[in-house]
């Protein structure tokens, strides 16, 4: 048996000796540390540490050693994590492939594509994108029109891909093409994997309602592709999708996880924009309810996830329970993302003005930008539809 | 904060027993049976012996140790099947005031009785609910005058609880029920269930509980019945939502189930969606209390004010949704809609709630 | 052309002769005058002013003469109504009959069934009862079990009726019924008229939440129908019913409309329950402002009425702003019923009890019995799916 | 309470004046250019030649007597394309004050200006609105100092009208824009709309604007201003509601138009009936200025209030159904999203105009 005690103390020490101060804060996005042939580090202390974690296979610490990842087993892994959080350590690096694709290919991929793509996954050589939403397909992924035609020895893709994050800086795509247009839906599609360096492939930035954004619409304009890039079998890709699509939902949550920062309280700004008495209660009353409705749907839904960790805990997970997070979370967001909007009043109508804070100008992009979340990874109708019939078992 | 095993144990026993002897069908007897009072004695005495009385009670005490995530699934399995006990007023309030306003002599005195099942009243509300910074009942010269307004079980108890002002302190006083000065009426509410309204007139008390300013222990015995309601409105409207399921899915218009009417399915999913909120900030506040949190006072206001909200919202739309038969007699949705105003009113309201959360907050 | 200056003063003489001074108040419901065998006056005068009118017609004033109808003409009519508006004049007769069923025998009966039932109902002898709803067909009232079996010169009727008001105090009632089952839903109804003392007729009453009501539930129990008692063709009752279907949503409104009795505002009401500040503001601002954005719907609600009436008055009605109508008027009245609720406290949680008002009763069988209004004479969920469809357009 | 035959060619000219010339489209590109200014002037032409800016003024004074509900039409017509234009600012809010507060040369004076397409700027919002009780900004000596929030069209304005504090009266100010001693910031807001902050160091006032307190007619004109936003709110609001129905009948997903799903077809239904209600609150308050009424306070509250809530909802409703497009910069849906927040803050929130409704109810 593996002696996980002296793996724990190796794995501290060695995080103590090789994560730099600068590594140990709470990551913010500009400081993020993204693979890809422009691969930028904020400070020398970042490449350093990006540097120890690559060689060492722990920007993929569970997949297997001889691709360049860690090899650690499950218990291994677990202690790496709180070793890593013991520390503050920020991730080493982010990237689709690390968090999505590596996965499928591991799952999916044939011995060639493995070792074609694996290790320079792993040491960040390649940043890639995800190839899944179209704009006439909304909700419904499987009527994806992106075409594929079977020509030999390399399939011919034309269409387009929306919502692909960073897709002007990645080096590869990860698609899902229809190979079989007279198969229902989802029997026709197929797994491809596309260098966006091929000729025909181009790519256009999205503005969103908040303002510029890191999405993009990628199109394919008659771009080559050869038949080994065909991830599992041809038709079947809807399967290697699936999987993929568990680790999205996840990795949604997780990033907005990150993203939030810590501001001033809802009731703090309150106090400070709107009336307050003598008591140091928020004069307007309907205001004050409206808040205090607000922060315990927060504190609730904290104790939601707090239950959902215990149920995990005690290996008793009420499945009904996880279908109900995104909706209530996204939601709530949105009525606070409006209330502190309300809050600011003629304050909360612009967003770069000299006039206004910078706290103030993230109150309104947010705002703006929030209102993605309730259509992102599964709109807010699809989870209501999936805890309709799923949890509740309602019919149809 | 999720059941342990002999909890989940206690709770499905509980739930069939109640199923069978109390189900809410039996509330609508007893509500149309002549005479008033709170609850059936010989039922009490049956759910006492199951254990019902001593569930979060200290063990040294004749407690069961079940803990407060015990006893809020003992509420629900109450509030599922509208059965009337003095739980609430008795087992929870009354002996939570004992055990935290009371010395070591009086616990040893009373809460072994309450564990039992003997019945104690508590006299707290005047008005709508408490009133914390003023009494209008007042002890002095060793007798109470005053009057209490939504007393829970006075019609049975033997012994009564009345939270009463002296000078600047409030303090809780022991009153045997047979006391003469004391003039109580006892009123069915729309529910079946019943309060009663009690005037004080120089009525002599037997002791007070404990020494000094009783006031943090009336709080923090008011929080754990708080947070108590809250469970038995859960169970209420989680019966409802199941049963409004099982309606949707066996009901044919139009050719087919109603259940699949998509507009029909979102309310249904927005409704459970809150409801698990609820269940999670109630969760959250008995979770705190078995931790031998001192103070639980935001989190019980968030569990009342969430169970309060959801209740209302789920007995209207239970209601709704149940077409016609809804609103007749005949189903047991319109006993679920009644209860839910009352437990509505119990221990305050969601505005009550709303406005002492942010006052706790500094807001 | 007829002079109609003379007509209105004539009738209005002949209403100042003959309608007495107790009869010139709003109606309460228990000096309503029913038709019927057990025919009710709450006082001597209520019976001369109804003897009056009937003899001359004037409980169905628009009906032909020659039945016992008033024989009035359009215009005729519309000058009664504004003279009897004028003294507030109560109406001489409530009746089923004189609402619904006369309307339809008028346009689908035969010369036969006119002159058996029309005068009977034109001088309130018999009071009809409506059976159209079953306790399985909800809003899909085409769905009706209620089966009549041909048996050559009668029908065999088994089956039940639910919310047939006061069918225990009914002399006739018309029904919906089956007569082909193998028929597409709609295609195989008939409409009947069943006489009440029928060998077979059961009535029970209906208890609702609020407490006893005047709605029961009707039996038929292998009931004998003579065939003359047919109206409209077989199997086309569904044409009849969906003429008196437009009857009842009207009745239903102007219904409410005369029951709704002036109780003290709501803002009064809170005034005397809540707390209030110096200024004589309600001081839980919440709850002031529920008040408020009620009030405001409410008065809105009462706009969209006066718009209606304009658009009716210039010939140019929006028809979608009517299928609005119901869904709002019922869903504000229950806000309203749920806030006086919240306001009256702990007082609003019983409706007998001595300790409580007669106004506190009021307002608390309200709120039980309110919750009716957004199912009955179309759910509001139909109302819905017709403003969806017929006002918006939206397909399916 | 309806349009008469004028009122509707007025309406039917203008939105496809506008449909043509000042589409949303137009504001998007507005809005990207570089610079900042409140108004397309040669636009503002235009539209004044149509009569714009003379709808309801008095017909003495230059106005075309299509009366408020005239005005109302026009203004859902710039707002159901987002078209900016001093109507607001200028024909409605300066020209109330002047006829309300003037004297009968100063209405000769300046009204026929305005008529004709001239544009006054009125300086009356402190912090988020109007301060009835006590103002910053004081008038004495021939001078005016302090500061105001929110002034439309000030950077384009040759003149302007400032509400200030004399003593215990409310005056209102005539100022050449060129004064010296203004300082006026112009900023763009999220819309693309511009409103100023500007600050008043001892500047000289030409004349003021009749005699005495001018309080009433400075309730009076912002109650105009309320309604005649609420006309441009509920014009955006209808225009969202048609887009979003125009799409759900067109999108297919999972092999059906999306527009048949009941829950979206019950949303869509129920927004339409918000928006009836807040059309007729709106009707209701320009039909009694038509019929002279002096004092439509709580009509303008309750008709703006209900305006802005409306038009909040209908613009997330519509983000929401839009799916994935509708969080693009590329549709429109977005501009009328952040139309509406602009708005909701012109004249006072839902939350000020509640209480003022309250607060004039006497409760």
């Amino acid at each position: 048996m593996k002696d996980y005690q002296q793996f724990r103390q190796q794995t501290r020490d060695w995080l103590e000796a090789h994560c730099p101060p600068s590594q140990r804060q709470p990551v913010i996005e500009a400081e993020q540390i993204w693979a890809g042939r422009d691969q930028y580090f904020h400070n020398n202390e970042a490449r350093q540490y990006f540097e120890a974690m690559r060689d060492r296979g722990w920007t993929a610490p569970d997949w297997p050693a001889e691709y360049g990842g860690g090899g650690l087993d499950e218990t291994e892994c677990k202690i790496l994590n709180q070793e890593m959080a013991r520390l503050n350590c920020r991730p080493p690096l982010y990237d689709m492939g690390i968090w999505m694709l590596g996965p499928a290919l591991l799952a999916y991929g044939n011995e060639q594509q493995k070792r074609q793509h694996l290790p320079r996954i792993i040491r960040g050589e390649v940043r890639w994108a995800q190839g899944y939403s179209e704009p006439a397909a909304g909700s419904d992924l499987a009527s994806l029109k992106t075409k594929a035609e079977d020509c030999g020895d390399h399939f011919l893709v034309n269409g387009t891909k929306i919502w692909t994050t960073k897709a002007d800086c990645a080096d590869w795509i990860f698609c899902l093409v229809r190979t079989d247009p007279d198969a229902a839906k989802q029997a026709g599609i197929s797994f491809l994997l596309i260098d966006m360096h091929s000729e025909g492939v181009s790519t256009a930035p999205i503005k969103l309602i908040s303002g510029a954004s890191s999405f993009c619409q990628t199109f394919f304009d008659n771009v080559k592709v050869p038949k080994e890039q065909l991830v599992g079998e041809l038709n079947q890709g809807w399967a290697v999708a699936k999987e993929l699509l568990k680790h999205e939902r996840k990795l949604m949550s997780s990033m907005s996880a990150m993203v939030e920062n810590e501001q001033e309280s809802i009731a703090e700004l309150a106090k400070k924009h709107t009336a307050v008495d003598a008591a140091g209660r928020l004069t307007d009353g309907s205001l004050r309810r409206d808040i205090t409705r607000h922060l315990m749907n927060q504190g609730a839904q904290d104790l939601l996830n707090e239950r959902l960790y215990h149920q995990a805990r005690a290996g008793a997970v009420d499945p009904r329970l996880g279908m109900t997070i995104k909706h209530i979370g996204t939601a709530e967001l949105q009525r606070k993302d409006e209330l502190l909007l309300e809050i600011l009043g003629n304050r909360g109508l612009s967003w770069e003005n000299p006039s206004t804070s910078e706290n103030e100008h993230t109150i309104v992009k947010n705002w703006a930008y929030d209102k993605a979340h309730t259509i992102a990874g599964g709109t807010s109708e699809i989870q209501l539809n999936i805890i309709a019939k799923r949890a509740l078992g309602l019919p149809g | 904060m999720i059941l342990n095993e002999e909890q989940t144990m206690l709770r499905d026993t509980l739930r069939d027993f109640l199923a069978e002897q109390a189900p809410p069908s039996a509330l609508r007897s007893w509500r149309d049976r002549a005479g008033v009072a709170s609850f059936d004695v010989e039922l009490w005495q049956q759910l006492a012996e199951l254990g019902t009385a001593a569930l979060a009670l200290p063990e040294q005490h004749g407690g069961l140790g079940f803990g407060y995530l015990g006893l809020g699934a003992a509420m629900e399995a109450l509030g599922r099947n509208l059965t009337l006990t003095p739980t609430l007023g008795s087992s929870v309030l009354a002996a939570e005031l004992i055990n935290r306003a009371g010395s070591d002599q009086q616990r040893s005195a009373m809460l072994p009785a309450i564990a039992a099942g003997e019945v104690f009243a508590v006299a707290v509300n005047e008005g709508s609910h408490y009133q914390p910074n003023m009494l209008a009942t007042s002890y002095r010269d060793g007798v109470l005058d005053g009057a209490k307004t939504m007393v829970l079980n006075a019609d049975l108890a033997a012994q009564w609880l009345v939270v009463a002002q002296r000078d600047d302190q409030q303090v809780v006083a022991l009153v045997a029920a047979d006391s003469p000065g004391i003039e109580c009426t006892t009123e069915q509410l729309m529910d079946g269930s019943c309060v009663s309204t009690v005037h004080f007139n120089r009525v002599a008390v037997t002791e007070l509980l404990g020494e000094g300013d009783s006031r943090a222990a009336i709080a923090a015995a008011l929080d754990i019945a708080s947070v108590a309601v809250a469970a038995e409105q859960l169970g209420g409207a989680e019966a409802l939502l199941e049963q409004t399921v099982a309606f949707l899915s066996e009901r044919e218009q139009f050719g087919v189930k109603i259940g699949t009417f998509q507009a029909l399915q979102h309310r249904c999913a927005q409704l459970f969606c809150e409801l698990e909120l609820a269940k999670s900030a109630l969760a959250g506040a008995l979770f705190q209390l078995d931790n031998g949190a001192d103070d639980i006072a935001q989190l019980a206001s968030q569990a009342k004010a969430l169970a309060n909200d959801i209740y209302l919202k789920m007995s209207n739309e239970a209601t709704q949704l149940h077409g016609g038969m809804g609103v007749t007699d005949e189903m047991d949705i319109g006993l679920y809609l009644k209860r839910s105003r009352v437990t509505n009113q119990l221990f305050g309201d969601s505005r009550y709630h709303c406005d002492r959360f942010a006052t706790l907050g500094g807001y």
